[in-house]
């Protein structure tokens, strides 16, 4: 029904693209531990405070990624309706695939999540994560010891009437 | 005259009511009166928003029809007229602001809520109605597109005149419009208003690019 | 103490698939209370769920996994029945462990 | 911020081409793409956990008289809760009042349970650690009505008199900005900003508005009723507070669910 209303209106899409490839250089450096946290005893502490995809990379013990096109991101949405719940969902076909991880590049820190996969679990996993504004979103994922990373750009829309 | 009218409102009305209440036999009336008198007991004030709030001047009482009961249009043309006198233009004769001002104003919708700080100017949230940018693809539908409205209609003074008291007082060219008369009602100062106003006339704003 | 999670484990062909709603703030430290002070991050750090005594799924999560958090993941290897226990611990140290067993 | 190392040159040279095709989408997309991130959203509804949790409150003995509420008559007889959300509001004879679901348990709570109105209206609407009791109390009413067609009675004058002021009060406007309800509800097809606005006066849109509620709100993160959704319209509207099961509230949700009749109930749902 609304569809049908709004296929005459023709906007061009802004999305964060540019800013995000920057983005993926960003040095490591900015590792801001935070030691007020408690902490349970095997989180990376390091990896959770770095700031951009490359940081982040080498906070988790890899060198920089390689781009990979064998991630698919199923009910991934490009545009979301509220950034404070955004599904992100990431199948890897990668073999020997040992871990999947999100990250986003316009949060204050970029990790989301790292998701360890044992023998037997299949290399796909469906979240959702918070997203302060448009950006670029990664899927990292870590196969055989080597990184590869794909990159999805998720648009974060503004709602509501009383602002 | 006047008689037939109401009675033919009324019956619409009664028509209308039926519609969505099948099958009841008699749907009683509510009078304006009435209503005003449950809403007083609904409510109480919280933050800025007072119980003055519930007290309707003249263009909200005329407009707070359901279908088939619109009121006349010599009432309607009444109204507008009234509304019409009732617009301040700014008394330096300058309607334009800074579109990129009139932009932020746009966008904000905040103001005037019971959970809103009153120190805060308002916002007009023009997007929540409105298409106005072709950068923003987050707009309502509830009032036409803006699109391009400057380079349609150009900058004389009668547009420069109209656009502002449209935004003033909508009431004054549309009686019982949906948008709020922003300025009438002091949502925003006047400052505001010529902002809003430029980001819809100024030929640098990118309404009309 | 936190509000059980919710959990459904289901046979779908040979593979078990998990879906996990965990009842938590999963507050990110960077929001202000109307007073204008800051809320201090608490939020699940670490996610394990283990059938028949093996680990199928470990995770550690920052802090912009999303209020209540969502999980779904599949594992081969179980059978209807058996059960999946889900554990999850916060950076307040605060735990929550609940189970359900796999609908055929 | 931005520092650039020269052997990653080629990799964002590959990117930018990726991201070129991704700015050539249109706006035509939008809704279409919205609808995706809706759909992918409705399959872990939080809205579990607030079900879950109202129905150990609704069997819970609480209260200074120590009972539960499986003996709160909702208008299906004292414990029924099966299918009694899709005849709610109604009129009830011990309170000679119409009720909607979020009022009778007020007053089951108040009565049957003893407990203040203060005390069981301490937290009306969750925020974070702070949680409604009602709202989970509401949730597991409401996801007992799954399934079930709308229907709500307009048998007794009551419930007539509800519905005509209800319908009323819909066109009232007021407040600094002249809103009523109809101002954003009274025409098909519009949206604000991007979300849909439901046109509550016609038999369809009413129908799938009505039997949503009440909804996982994805941008607070809470489960939010019907009572909730008339305060924050009327919060948006410049209107002041709205009280809890007032005659206003009551009215208003007689004209939306009857104009819902018909409909299968579907909620809890999950919302922006």
């Amino acid at each position: 029904m609304t569809q049908e209303i709004n296929q005459g209106r023709r906007t061009a899409l802004k999305t964060g693209g540019a800013t995000a490839i920057f983005g993926l250089f960003v040095a490591a450096g900015l590792v801001r531990p935070n030691t007020a946290l408690a902490q349970a005893a095997g989180w990376n502490q390091g990896a959770f405070a770095a700031k951009g995809v490359d940081g982040t990379v080498k906070a988790l013990g890899g060198a920089t990624p390689a781009q990979t096109k064998d991630v698919n991101w199923g009910s991934t949405p490009e545009i979301a309706e509220n950034g404070a719940v955004v599904p992100v969902s990431i199948t890897s076909s990668i073999p020997k695939t040992e871990s999947i991880s999100i990250l986003v590049e316009k949060n204050p820190n970029t990790l989301s999540a790292v998701f360890t996969i044992p023998p037997g679990t299949d290399p796909s996993i469906s979240t959702r994560v918070k997203m302060g504004e448009s950006s670029a979103v990664y899927a990292l994922i870590k196969a055989d010891g080597k990184y590869y990373v794909a990159q999805r750009d998720i648009k974060v829309t503004l709602g509501g009437c009383g602002g | 005259m006047k008689y037939a009218t109401h009675l033919r409102n009324a019956l619409l009305a009664a028509a209308a009511a039926a519609l969505l209440v099948s099958g009841c036999a008699s749907t009683p009336r509510v009078s304006a009166e009435q209503a005003h008198d449950v809403l007083k007991t609904s409510f109480t004030e919280r933050g800025q928003a007072k119980l003055d709030r519930l007290e309707q001047d003249d263009v909200q009482k005329t407009c707070s029809y359901g279908p088939g009961t619109a009121p006349s249009k010599e009432v309607l043309d009444a109204l507008e007229k009234a509304q019409l006198a009732a617009i301040k233009f700014p008394a330096d004769g300058k309607l334009l602001g800074d579109w990129r001002a009139g932009e932020r104003i746009a966008q904000t919708g905040t103001g005037k809520q019971y959970s809103d700080n009153a120190a805060v100017p308002s916002g007009a949230n023009c997007y929540a109605c409105h298409q106005i940018t072709p950068q923003e693809i987050s707009y309502g539908t509830i009032g036409p597109s803006l699109l391009g409205y400057g380079k349609v209609r150009g900058n004389s003074e009668a547009i420069l005149r109209y656009t502002y008291g449209k935004i003033y007082n909508s009431n004054a060219y549309t009686a019982c419009s949906n948008m709020p008369r922003f300025g009438h009602q002091n949502i925003l100062t006047e400052q505001q208003l010529k902002d809003v106003t430029a980001l819809l006339l100024d030929p640098s704003s990118p309404v009309n690019k | 103490m936190a509000d059980p999670m919710r959990i459904r484990a289901k046979m779908e062909g040979d593979k078990t698939v998990v879906r996990v709603l965990m009842s938590h703030e999963m507050e990110t430290g960077q929001r202000k209370d109307s007073a204008g002070k800051t809320i201090p991050a608490m939020f699940i750090q670490e996610v394990t769920a283990t059938c028949n005594g093996k680990t199928v799924l470990s995770a550690q999560w920052g802090t912009s996994i999303s209020k209540n958090p969502y999980l779904q993941f599949a594992f081969s290897g179980a059978k209807a029945g058996d059960k999946v226990v889900v554990s999850w611990v916060d950076s307040k140290g605060d735990k929550r462990t609940d189970e359900a067993a796999i609908a055929a | 911020m931005m520092q650039w190392r020269g052997g990653a040159l080629m990799l964002g040279a590959a990117l930018v081409a990726v991201s070129v095709g991704a700015q050539a989408q249109s706006g035509g997309d939008t809704i279409k793409k919205i609808e995706e991130y809706r759909q992918a959203l409705a399959d872990g509804n939080p809205a579990d956990l607030w079900e879950a949790r109202g129905e150990d409150l609704w069997k819970q003995k609480r209260g200074p008289k120590n009972v539960s509420l499986e003996r709160c008559d909702l208008g299906k007889g004292p414990g029924v809760v099966k299918g009694a959300y899709a005849e709610l509001p109604r009129y009830f004879a011990d309170a000679d009042r119409v009720m909607d679901l979020e009022s009778r348990l007020l007053h089951c709570m108040t009565t049957q349970q003893g407990m203040t109105r203060a005390e069981a209206l301490k937290v009306p609407f969750g925020d974070g650690e702070k949680r409604s009791d009602m709202e989970a109390l509401s949730a597991y009413v409401a996801g007992e009505s799954r399934g079930v067609k709308m229907n709500v009675s307009q048998a007794h004058a009551k419930e007539r008199q509800a519905y005509a002021l209800g319908q009323k009060l819909f066109y009232y406007r007021g407040g600094p900005h002249d809103f009523a309800c109809a101002t954003c509800h009274g025409e098909a097809n519009k949206r604000i900003r991007l979300q849909d606005l439901p046109n509550l006066t016609e038999t369809k849109d009413a129908q799938k508005a009505y039997t949503t509620w009440p909804a996982y709100r994805v941008s607070q993160g809470e489960l939010r009723t019907m009572q909730w959704r008339l305060n924050d319209c009327f919060r948006q509207q410049r209107f002041p507070f709205l009280e809890f099961g007032s005659d206003t509230s009551v009215a208003l949700l007689t004209f939306l669910a009857r104009n819902a009749n018909g409909a299968e109930f579907n909620a809890p749902a999950i919302k922006r």
